[in-house]
């Protein structure tokens, strides 16, 4: 059986990385995954595995998935809301199905 | 016209030891997009063995040392690296076109210390054997933290002055504790600390010494690739920022070079340490600094300050400024 | 030409990633991609790149597409049925659209 | 507030990437996140962090968002055509919703 | 009293080694908030390098040894192992609030073999110029893999017993080859074969034995960091794995000191092989052991096991038990 | 007769060295199942030190050389190059069931140069203190570019004639670069530069040099888990490929031995040189081969090329070319 759920992908600077994570523990995220990645947007080039002087700007890819939509929703408009307007980052919400509630 | 033919000297002595080749072999390979690269794993290992190496013999030597001798030198370096910020703040900041909060990261950054450019200071020195007191690159963080903590409380003032709301007071005791916690630092303090409450020994002997030239060709190398690299993103700011890193070293590094002759009069500390605060002052951070200097200054863009230091401060410092206080110690010391 | 298709995400420790490619090949998926991660669930924490004395307990990200959904689906159910009682892990669906059909 | 944006996914070897961020960025892409990976499918396997003498086959995971469905569509047909005949790699796209559009 | 006053001086000693101060330094930087790291794959190289200098050591001195002198130690090595699984099977598994596989699983772990710490005795005892049978590490696998084996087997019948349908029969081949296959065995068997069957020479004496000290300082570096991030995660278990985890090295080394001191009066067995048996005792699984146990008893909770081994077990196990055993040598031997 | 002798005498001094263990240790690791594995990052690390010192040695010793010497020498290695890939596009080509495309890619791989067979024939020519032109191992990039430019033209020239659309005139100047920017080429190039325009000194001797034998230790001990994991690979292509990858090496390295014979007689080319521009023939790409060529002749199957080249190819030449030509060498100048 497969159930409606949200993910929330949130994409930004290594050094957000623990602040971003409060956020969605105290949002009620049961878990999340990060993966490390590179990319480029509006501010500075960041590479990929090649040493940088400049890691702790690398970027980081944390994914996360509530059943409750609204919930999962709050959380990304709070990371937004509190860090992208100055520091580098996006956030996106979308679609999927899980195959066991509880855990989300 | 000494100095001149002297630094001529110390430079091509330079060229022919392989310490600038890797800078310059960094460029040139970056320059001709080859594919060679030195994977972000063995980049930080050898950053901690570099600084591991540096705080052991300074904490070993710190043992015998007469600490009060110390006292004056770190203090001195407090003072270079805030005049250096200050410097930045009072000229940088007021050039057309600059945006004040990119300004002050850049003299931050520019204000404080590198680890790569010390580590090959001391090899040099070493080489051309050139005494100095071991527990010379421990003024590090005294120039390093109060540089970073300065710009960011200017930078914070002027927040404040500008809106109300969004201008938080600094916690200066934070940024300090940040400060410390960056990767150079701890390795820095942790190799101190060992080597002054231990008896590292073979360790040192056996791996941290003979590690230590070897690994800082390869960090060399890597400067000089990432020194090319971000020369692209240089190109996207204001052209102050070039200026101003072009001549910042050499400026900063005379401050130091001053004010560590004060301590040789006053203190007696030796030609070799006056070189060694002159580098650090015309060093600027490529390790710690970034990462502080972005959290606490969001609004600062990463490329104006990255950029200027890592395109053209550190080549400069490690390229230029290295022979020049030699070539002036020489003159002044008659080493 | 956008053609619908399912995309499997599957999130699990690394120690079980020779185990569930084995099931998405015996399932006929023509293809998958890894990433590695770090994660934060139920079970333990596990950090990111930092030495890590149970690297075996990191997280890999396994994804696969196919344009039979019904098939996609069997394969996570089948993966999560096997692992995810025992071990720590996550399976989500989610809808996309590929190019070339000749591939999933 | 959320806004419907378009999301592509590109998976290929590594030695096209700077290949297929030229067409990114021709085509108007504002932003995109990179992610090393490995995987399977019709042509070489490709291992994950271990030691590879064939590394420059491995796998790169690129993925941008655009608000203009057409023009996200239309990068990712170009990448296909000019890449996927001959090297390994797929694209799919899938829906999803961003918080600031002037980013996208 | 003699015993307190051997071990306070042979502490003292290992104070004044870099060795112990790795590991302390690592728990200060990870309790300050550094964000100083050591890349995996730095951890994995010097794992192997360690591993390798090991196996490459013992496999030139087992050519020249007599094999038989081996025999009994590797079978007492084997008791060890197992009786110290049992001893946790008997007590942590009957504590309250204790659930089986966890203790069961925990109990694995400190029965089986610590690379690091066995790293650390070596370098220490050679410090203290204390000689030992090269082969002596050698008997890492025979008390590792019985420990393991034993714990999988006691779990898997009680799970039998709990359920018919889960409870599987345990492949005791099929866990022995998998202990063999973990990265930790592979490397030391790798370096033992090419020791005994090659002449490695200046692979040996230019790489892997002058590379031994300095990598294990930053190893021990990275567990003193793991072993204080992991305390949260003890913090989370039942109390009774870190009192158990207190004292299991000390017993379990007891329990290899007295075995070890059977096969000094029957075989020769040395007294320095005596300390590093009952080291290899005291220490506990950290690289190879988890994921096995992982596998193989997926019910039990890594955090109770792990967080009992790396944070607790493994700083007991070097700070504590090589003085300890050196000190309880010296008394019974009178090095 | 006593070419056969001879081998098996060199062949069995070689199993004595630990260069060959680890590549057969690597292949039963891999064989076994062993979650051992080396990371990446180190990989490279490995691959960069070993060619910075070959580059270097080469680069110190070419200043003293007498650089015309280099000349004959280095036009018969682009001749060697070129007339292993012609042999693979007259033999293998037309073998049944084998497409073009694969079969051109697979000669342009063999015809090319291995950094770590080179590596391995330098340590044991070290060994075996038989003598060599520091320069010889420059002679690298003299067959390495010339047989992959030359593998690129015949298939694009195929492509050309099979359909006119899609058969682009290939940039021979275009794929010289690239295959200067490869990781290896860049870097012995770096190193031979360094070695030739500065006084790498202690760099040298303290780091480069010392790590040489344990590094090489470990990138065989790869090359041989590489070997063992790619052969499920090659056994899904055609089996020519395997029958290829066994013969070639010896009759490239035939040729390379022939030639250099010429220069011996010609130019004095040592003995020791000849050795060394038989085994860099007999070797085959592995590190910046593959991806010029996956680049440059898409449609290519790259589980044949490189199945071929690292499961049969490398682990021929270093186990059965080495010993062989040494062998043949002894028997042909007697030394
Ligand atoms: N349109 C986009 N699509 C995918 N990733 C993006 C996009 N824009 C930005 N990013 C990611 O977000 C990071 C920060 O973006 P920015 O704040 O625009 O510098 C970049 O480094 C990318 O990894
Ligand atoms: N709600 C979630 N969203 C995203 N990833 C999750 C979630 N829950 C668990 N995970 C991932 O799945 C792994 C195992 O989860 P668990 O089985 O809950 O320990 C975690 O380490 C995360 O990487
Ligand atoms: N069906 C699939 N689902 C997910 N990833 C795939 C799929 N097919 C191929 N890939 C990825 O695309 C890469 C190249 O695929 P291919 O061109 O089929 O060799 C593979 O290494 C995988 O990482
Ligand atoms: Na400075
Ligand atoms: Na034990
Ligand atoms: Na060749």
């Amino acid at each position: 059986m497969f159930y409606k759920a949200t993910k929330v992908t949130i994409i930004a600077e290594r050094l957000l990385q623990s602040g971003i994570l409060k956020i969605l523990e105290a949002g009620g995220a049961k878990g999340y995954t990060i993966v490390d990645g590179s990319g480029q947007g509006e501010h500075i080039n960041r590479k990929g595995d090649r040493a940088s002087v400049v890691r702790a700007f690398s970027i980081v890819r944390i994914e996360f998935i509530q059943t409750d939509d609204a919930s999962a929703r709050a959380i990304a408009e709070e990371v937004s809301q509190t860090y992208f307007k100055q520091y580098s980052g996006i956030v996106y919400v979308s679609p999927v199905e899980v195959i066991r509630t509880e855990r989300f | 016209m000494d100095l001149l033919a002297n630094f001529a000297a110390s430079f091509a002595t330079q060229l022919q030891s392989p310490t600038l080749a890797f800078l310059i072999g960094g460029m040139l390979l970056a320059a001709s997009g080859s594919r060679l690269t030195i994977p972000d794993a063995i980049y930080r290992f050898i950053v901690f063995v570099l600084l591991m190496r540096i705080g052991l013999h300074g904490g070993m030597e710190i043992k015998e040392a007469d600490l009060t001798a110390l006292a004056f030198p770190a203090l001195l370096s407090a003072v270079t690296g805030c005049v250096c910020v200050m410097m930045g703040w009072l000229v940088l900041a007021r050039l057309p076109g600059i945006k004040f909060d990119d300004a002050i990261a850049t003299s931050g950054l520019f204000g404080a210390v590198s680890a790569s450019t010390l580590a090959a200071a001391i090899i040099i020195l070493e080489e051309e054997m050139i005494a100095f007191e071991a527990w010379a690159p421990a003024l590090y963080p005294f120039m390093d933290i109060p540089a970073l903590v300065l710009a960011i409380v200017l930078a914070s003032l002027h927040a404040q002055k500008a809106q109300t709301e969004n201008g938080v007071r600094p916690k200066i005791g934070a940024i300090i504790v940040d400060s410390l916690r960056g990767s150079a630092l701890s390795a820095l303090l942790l190799g101190l600390a060992i080597g002054l409450l231990t008896n590292p020994g073979r360790i040192y002997t056996e791996f941290y010494d003979p590690m230590f030239r070897g690994l800082l060709s390869i960090l060399l190398l890597i400067m000089g690739m990432e020194a090319y690299s971000r020369l692209a993103e240089l190109r996207g700011v204001a052209h102050w920022f070039a200026v101003y890193a072009l001549f910042a070293p050499i400026v900063h590094g005379l401050i130091g070079f001053g004010l560590g002759y004060l301590a040789h009069i006053t203190v007696g500390f030796s030609p070799g340490g006056v070189i060694v605060l002159a580098i650090i002052a015309a060093s600027n951070s490529d390790i710690s600094g970034p990462p502080t200097l972005r959290a606490a200054i969001p609004n600062a863009n990463p490329s104006s300050y990255i950029g200027a230091s890592t395109s053209i401060g550190t080549p400069i410092a490690i390229a230029v400024c290295i022979p020049l206080f030699i070539a002036l110690a020489d003159l002044v010391f008659g080493l």
